[in-house]
């Protein structure tokens, strides 16, 4: 992972991440919401960061733009340390750091035109006046919005033409890399589609770096190169999209694999009968045992190790999992769909 | 076609799209503009007196009627509003300065930031205000605008209190999370995105907060604390309507006019402005 | 809002409802309306003294009478010491107090602790005796030492009601001479005598105070001590607000009051202590305002003393402060420019008109005078023009903050039919106030003259505060002596000089007002014209 | 749950020591000196001068304050400068008065409140709007003007209750109510006013909930739903409404006490106010805040009891 050559950095390098919400003795108590997360991307690369609720995939998103300090660990952008960043130095690094929210009807102020935010985001880089605007209308109908979007309000457009409006947002600073929270999932199916499409394509055309965050593999599938598998902010799995969507090494990526939605109804009775087959539990509230693996108290796999000992991450086919059972996932587990 | 007339509302305050906000913050814009202006245009002297005519009811000659010494009402009721229409105003905008500044650090700040500042504020909360504030006229003397600055300052506590939710739950907007990512600086954000976004509950507790100072302002005065006689004050006019309720009873009716209608503007801006605030927290006393 | 209003009109009446019934659950008579009430309950507050030194002849007080009295103001906020107080704080400190003579409602002055007196021939001593079965509470007597003890602190500041006996003053005291264990001797300063001295002895002024608060007067910031016919009940009192006094079966006189006790509230409210009287809270509330006058009265519950005069005194008599003041014209010219039947009519309802000086029914009063001198600004307008004033003058009447109804009313008249213009420079302290009589042309007050009003003249009118220029009038100067010596005619022809010489301008007689109950209590006995209710001559209705 | 009332207290506490800082230093940021006050008008400078040295006014701020903060601990906040008396004695005596005032004021409010407020919630949209109107209406009178109104109508013309006076609760329980039928009252109508909006919206919302709708599908009687399972939810906020309408009462009182003649706190923080008696008004503020801070521990405690979620804190 760590072959990377020093005229070419990666975009995005994370290490050993660590971020607890609070402050002072309490939140020392209660378990982190990213545990000592590691990934790192590649310019033009999109990886996939999945989990369900609660797992911390948006709090490694919100840790990379700056909105939530980390407690430990690093962050490089382009091989420079913005673990820290000043306000200043992240003025310009919001250039090459941008974001698309999961809820385009939150993510976009309801008092304001189209123009004033796209304006609102070049200010601060100095592009004022006729020129701020010009390049808003660029980038508005380089992602397939009519020029005269520009003097509307938010409520005046769906869903998905407002994602597209916070995709603008995004790329109209010109950035390379693009935290994507969830861009979709708030979306019906078909606009889905439409606005992953523009997403890829405005990955080729520009060279983008994406953190495509979701909460299940299907959408994930579609945009990443690879994908990390995380659960109450550790890595369970990582590797090639490929790989571990089609062989999942670690039961929860089994059972998320299983969860993710399909268009056709038949199919989703079969999966949702054989989720249950997998017999995981869902997310209880108790916390879990700091010292064995934090997913043993849903998983139908484990036994005592799991409970005594945290496993490490290894490297099984193309992708790392951590699970001390690993070898026997997709082999004799689950039972197969009937 | 409704999302062009959509637009077009989303400019205009929301309180003002129902009649009785209109009436209300009508009426309140009506007041401030006459009481400030009455010294211009009112038909007599607030000192000017007419023995012969002393306690009468509204006539063309005095339009409200005149007190017990034969002055005019109609010209002491309007000139009365200039003091407790400003005074009010300035404890609002006090209120507001130290309330908003904390209520956007504690919004932005979270934890133990917020912990302290909303102890300060509940502690502040539980003073008995009035009691305060005659203490304060006690100490500093009966001097109205610091008096009722120091009002400022305990609304403010309630102010924390209620619009603290309002604040954190307007910071939960992601285009705030956007606006950070783009590099916007901490005051910038508040200015641009969170305090717009609090606008309408804003309104409805400052109108509700203002109407509070002016009925403290003229509870005040019916103790003795307002201006000094021939200067009419409203509470004092109630006052003086009250040593003559036998005399003439329907004084009560002009002096009562003004504090009840500024009450009920401020209410009625302030209720038509949202929905009626869920915890009002501030009532008048 | 009509509709709200009714609303509330029915809300409230319903609350009401809901709390008269909720009170009347344990006691059924208590919402019945009228005054009986305050009367006939609290059987509880019976005297806390055993009665068994006194006779059981007390008759009246068998019923466990109470009485309920609203005052204006705390008539003992600062020391229940009586002799920190005047006159008018006197019904309060009667009942806790002996003392040496009292104001009868007749208006005579009577002994009351005193057995006997007499004046020596040329009348510079007065030697009393006292009764000699006066104690105080820890059993120590009130005896000639303690007269003595009480009277040598005349000097103190504190002592407000001893001002009399000060230097210089119309009662300056020389000495007081124990002349036996129960005889006291005072011997005056004055070289004339001092005919009526035992007149100085009344009341607030003649109260004395028990050996501890004698010898050191902090002692009564807390408590009174007193050996008169009601104990204060500390613990049922709330200072400022309410007094409850119990009667005190022991004392020598006890017999003569008849209420068992009696309960003093503040009520600072004008309305509300009208009120208190009408809803029957109040037998008896001590100071009326003329805004209130109308209400009590359609109710038959006013009581009215006069013996009060207003006036426009003035000051400048020989034109040196303002030359138009030079003129007798001016003066009375002023005076017959004034319309004091409107002034009355319109701000102080139930007052008279008068110009002159004595009241109404004091000896010396003249009814022809307030014809002389009626209404007629015509004549007054010649009169300036006489002097060659016809186009006006200026004239400064010091105020201490704001200029009263009947001073704004004068103005007006002053300037509209005179041209006069009068101004009203404005004090923040009454020291400035006081030091204005030696450099303005008037003053205009409301004086109460009470008993002694020749005694006035011949004090701040012609040799005080009033005349500081040091005026002289053979017309008054002739005419005072055998008026303060009680002359009728000359009274009279005093009287008129006073007004002749535009001395005093009168604008109204007006009266003291009290509100009282007249289903429980018989009446108000002031005390003579001075506007003091005599608490002792307070009686029940039956 | 001791934890939680532990936190209370401090806070509490907290309250009380700001309200005597805040006195405080109102009390010594005036040129008026406790001297001047003490001695009145006619005395010289020099004289003044001489009793603030007495009266220790002119040590150092510091000084006094930690001397002042200790002894108000000890309940002691030395003499009146006007009538010499103990001002904790004299507060003490007063103190019941404005208590009962504000407490049945606050219960009457509570009570009437919440009828006001559930009728407009269950009956129709024209009783919701006469309450609304109601509401809107009280909350705009100044309790002084209502105040006078009442007595005009009820003590002077109808002769019903009480204008003025206070008849202690020792002297018999319906005279202590009369005489507090009409304060309590004018008080009242103004917290009764907030109580309806907030019991109607809690009303409302209770009403809407799911629970409510499978306890009408399993034929619960409707009054069983309204007034018991649909007011226990709505109360709650009320309860909470209740400690700060408090506050409110207490305050409020101070204005009632004097139209009405009441020997309670607040006659005394006027005459304070008009007399510059400085230890009384720091005594009425301390004793006022604790006041207000302990009722709202009562009420804090009722609320953790109305709600199961709080008790386990």
């Amino acid at each position: 992972m760590t072959t990377t050559v020093q005229s070419n950095p990666p975009a995005i390098e994370v290490r050993d991440l660590v971020v607890r919400y609070g402050g002072g003795r309490r939140a020392m108590k209660t378990p982190p919401a990213v545990d000592g997360v590691c990934f790192d991307i590649a310019p033009g690369e999109t990886l996939g960061l999945v989990g369900e609720s609660g797992s911390g995939k948006s709090t490694i998103g919100k840790a990379l733009l700056g909105l939530q300090p980390p407690t430990e660990g690093t962050i490089w952008l382009h091989g420079k340390d913005v673990t820290t960043a000043s306000l200043k130095e992240r003025r310009t690094l919001a250039s090459e750091l941008r974001v698309v929210f999961q809820d385009p009807y939150s993510s976009l102020n309801p008092a304001r035109r189209i123009g004033q935010t796209l304006a609102e985001s070049l200010r601060l880089i100095g592009i004022k006046g006729d020129a701020a605007r010009a390049r808003a209308i660029t980038t508005l109908e380089s992602v397939g919005l009519p020029s005269d979007s520009i003097d509307r309000f938010p409520s005046q457009f769906s869903g998905g033409q407002r994602q597209r409006i916070a995709i603008a947002r995004a790329l109209v600073r010109d950035p390379n890399v693009l935290v994507l929270d969830e861009p979709v999932s708030a979306l019906d199916l078909s606009t889905q589609a439409q606005v992953l499409n523009l997403l890829a394509d405005l990955r080729d055309e520009h060279k983008l770096a994406y953190l495509f965050i979701a909460h299940d593999l299907g959408v994930v599938r579609f945009l990443a190169h690879r994908v990390v598998v995380l659960y109450r902010g550790q890595v369970m799995e990582s590797g090639p999209v490929e790989d571990v969507t089609s062989r999942p090494r670690h039961p929860y990526s089994v059972a998320l694999t299983a969860a993710a939605p399909v268009p056709r109804p038949a199919e989703q009775i079969d999966r949702r009968a054989h989720r249950e087959a997998l017999s995981v539990g869902s997310a209880s509230t108790a916390p879990p045992d700091p010292k064995g693996c934090p997913f043993a108290s849903r998983c139908p796999l484990a036994d005592g190790q799991c409970h005594a000992e945290r496993p490490m991450l290894r490297l099984i086919g193309g992708q790392r999992v951590a699970c001390h059972h690993a070898e026997q996932v997709g082999v004799t587990w689950p039972p197969p769909p009937n | 076609m409704s999302s062009i007339r959509q637009a077009k509302q989303q400019r205009i305050p929301a309180f003002l799209r129902s009649w009785g906000g209109v009436f209300g913050a009508g009426w309140l814009i009506f007041m401030f503009l006459a009481s400030i202006t009455a010294r211009w245009w009112r038909p007599y002297d607030v000192a000017e007196q007419d023995l012969i005519a002393r306690l009468q009811g509204p006539s063309s000659e005095y339009w409200l009627g005149t007190d017990a010494v034969g002055r005019d009402l109609f010209s002491r009721v309007f000139t009365a509003g200039a003091l407790p229409l400003q005074a009010s105003a300035v404890m609002v905008l006090v209120a507001f300065g130290i309330g908003l500044p904390l209520i956007l650090i504690a919004a932005e700040r979270g934890g133990r930031v917020e912990e302290a500042i909303g102890r300060f504020a509940e502690t502040i909360m539980s003073l008995p205000s009035t009691v305060i504030l005659l203490a304060a006229i006690g100490a500093i003397g009966n001097r109205i605008y610091p008096v009722m600055m120091i009002f400022g300052l305990l609304v403010s506590a309630a102010l924390y209190r209620i619009l603290i939710g309002v604040a954190k739950s307007s910071r939960q907007h992601l285009y705030i999370d956007a606006a950070r990512v783009d590099g916007m600086g901490s005051i910038r954000v508040n200015l641009a995105h969170v305090l717009p976004s609090m606008a309408r509950p804003i309104a409805v507790q400052a109108a509700i907060v203002y109407a509070i100072g002016l009925l403290i302002i003229n509870g005040l005065a019916f103790l003795g604390f307002g201006p000094g006689e021939p200067q009419p004050s409203w509470g004092f006019m109630i006052k003086d309507a009250s040593d003559n309720i036998f005399n003439s009873p329907w004084m009560m009716v002009p002096s009562r006019r003004r504090p009840l209608a500024h009450g009920h503007g401020g209410e009625c801006a302030g209720r038509c402005a949202g929905r009626t605030p869920r915890h009002p927290g501030v009532h008048p006393p | 809002m009509k509709q709200s209003s009714r609303l509330l009109r029915l809300l409230a009446v319903l609350l009401a409802l809901v709390l008269v019934t909720a009170a009347c659950g344990d006691n059924d008579d208590d919402a019945s309306p009228g005054a009986g009430d305050s009367v006939a309950d609290s059987g509880d507050a019976a005297p806390s003294g055993d009665d068994s030194g006194d006779s059981g002849d007390a008759a009246p007080s068998s019923g466990g009478l109470t009485l309920t009295v609203a005052l204006e103001s705390d008539y003992s906020p600062a020391t229940y010491n009586p002799q920190a107080y005047a006159l008018q704080q006197f019904p309060f400190h009667s009942l806790l107090y002996d003392s040496l003579f009292v104001t009868t409602s007749d208006g005579e002055i009577v002994p009351n602790i005193v057995t006997e007196f007499a004046t020596n021939e040329e009348a510079t001593q007065l030697t009393f005796s006292l009764r000699e079965d006066l104690v105080f509470d820890d059993g120590s007597p009130l005896d000639a030492e303690l007269v003595k003890a009480n009277l040598d602190r005349r000097l103190e500041e504190d002592l407000r009601s001893y001002s009399l006996f000060g230097e210089g003053q119309e009662g300056e005291i020389a000495d007081v001479v124990v002349s036996g264990p129960y005889e006291v001797t005072i011997h005056w300063a004055f070289e004339q005598g001092i005919a009526n001295g035992h007149e100085f002895l009344a009341d607030n002024v003649g109260a004395i105070v028990g050996p501890n608060g004698a010898a050191d007067s902090t002692t009564l910031e807390t408590a009174p001590e007193g050996s008169g016919p009601y104990r204060l009940d500390l613990d049922a009192s709330t200072r400022g607000a309410t007094y409850v006094l119990r009667k005190w079966a022991d004392h020598w006189n006890a017999d003569a009051y008849a209420y068992d006790t009696i309960i003093f509230n503040i009520i600072t409210d004008a309305q509300a202590r009208a009120n208190a009287v009408l809803s029957g809270e109040a037998d008896l509330a001590i100071k009326i305002e003329p805004n209130q006058i109308n209400q009590l009265e359609s109710e038959g519950a006013l009581a009215k003393i006069g013996g009060t005069v207003a006036a426009v005194n003035v000051l400048d008599k020989t034109g040196e402060r303002v030359p138009a003041f030079g003129f007798v014209e001016t003066r009375h010219a002023l005076s017959l420019a004034i319309d004091r039947q409107t002034i009355v009519d319109a701000l102080r309802p139930g007052a008279r008109p008068t110009v002159q000086y004595f009241p109404e029914q004091a000896v010396g009063f003249d009814p022809t005078l307030n014809e002389r001198y009626a209404y007629d600004p015509d004549r007054a307008r010649e009169l300036l023009a006489s002097v060659g004033l016809e186009d006006g003058f200026e004239v400064d009447k010091v105020v201490l903050g704001e200029p009263t109804d009947v001073e704004l009313a004068i103005q007006r008249m002053w300037q509209e039919e005179l041209g006069v213009t009068l101004n009203f420079p404005a004090v923040t302290n009454t020291g400035e106030l006081f030091a204005s009589v030696n450099t303005t042309a008037i003053i205009i007050n409301e004086w109460g003259l009470g008993l002694r009003p020749a005694g006035f003249v011949a004090g701040p009118v012609t040799s005080g505060f009033m005349n500081t220029q040091g005026a002289e009038s053979e017309a008054i100067s002739s005419v005072l002596g055998p008026a303060l010596g009680g002359n009728p005619e000359a009274l009279v022809a005093l009287n008129n000089a006073l007004v002749d010489e535009g001395w005093w301008i009168g604008l109204y007689e007006t009266f003291t007002y009290a509100g009282y109950n007249p289903d429980s209590i018989q009446g108000v006995p002031f005390g003579g014209i001075s506007g003091i209710v005599v608490m002792a001559d307070v009686e029940p209705v039956g | 749950m001791p934890l939680y009332i532990a936190k209370r207290l401090a806070i509490g506490v907290g309250t009380i020591w700001a309200a005597f800082t805040l006195t405080f230093l109102l009390v010594h940021s005036t040129d008026n000196s406790p001297g001047a006050v003490r001695l009145g008008m006619g005395a010289t400078p020099e004289e003044v001068e001489v009793e603030n040295e007495r009266l220790g006014w002119n040590r150092p701020l510091l000084t006094q304050y930690a001397d002042d903060l200790g002894k108000m601990v000890r309940l002691d906040f030395g003499q009146s400068l006007i009538n010499r008396g103990d001002v904790r004695d004299q507060l003490s005596d007063r103190l019941p008065v404005t208590a009962s005032i504000s407490v049945l004021a606050t219960l009457l409010a509570g009570i009437v409140g919440t009828a006001l407020g559930v009728v407009a919630a269950v009956r129709g949209r024209g009783t919701a709007k006469a309450v609304n109107a109601f509401s809107g209406f009280s909350l705009s009178i100044p309790s002084f003007w209502l105040g006078v109104v009442l007595v005009y109508f009820f003590a002077i013309r109808l002769d019903l209750l009480p204008a003025t006076g206070y008849s202690r609760f020792s002297e018999g329980v319906g005279s202590w109510l009369q005489s507090l039928a009409l304060p309590v009252i004018t008080l009242a109508i103004g917290g009764a006013a907030v109580v309806a909006r907030m019991a109607a919206s809690g009303m409302r919302e209770a009403l809407a909930r799911e629970y409510i709708t499978t306890l009408r599908a399993i034929g619960t009687p409707e009054w069983r739903i309204r007034y018991i399972h649909a007011l226990r939810a709505a109360s709650l906020p009320v309860v909470g409404a209740l400690g700060v309408q408090f506050i409110v009462l207490f305050g409020g009182s101070v204005i009632i006490e004097n139209l009405f003649a009441l020997p309670g706190i607040g006659q005394a923080a006027l005459f304070g106010a008009t007399g510059n008696d400085f230890p009384i008004l720091i005594g009425v503020v301390v004793m006022s805040t604790a006041v207000v801070v302990i009722t709202n521990l009562v009420l804090d405690l009722l609320t953790a009891v109305l709600d199961p979620k709080l008790r386990t804190r």
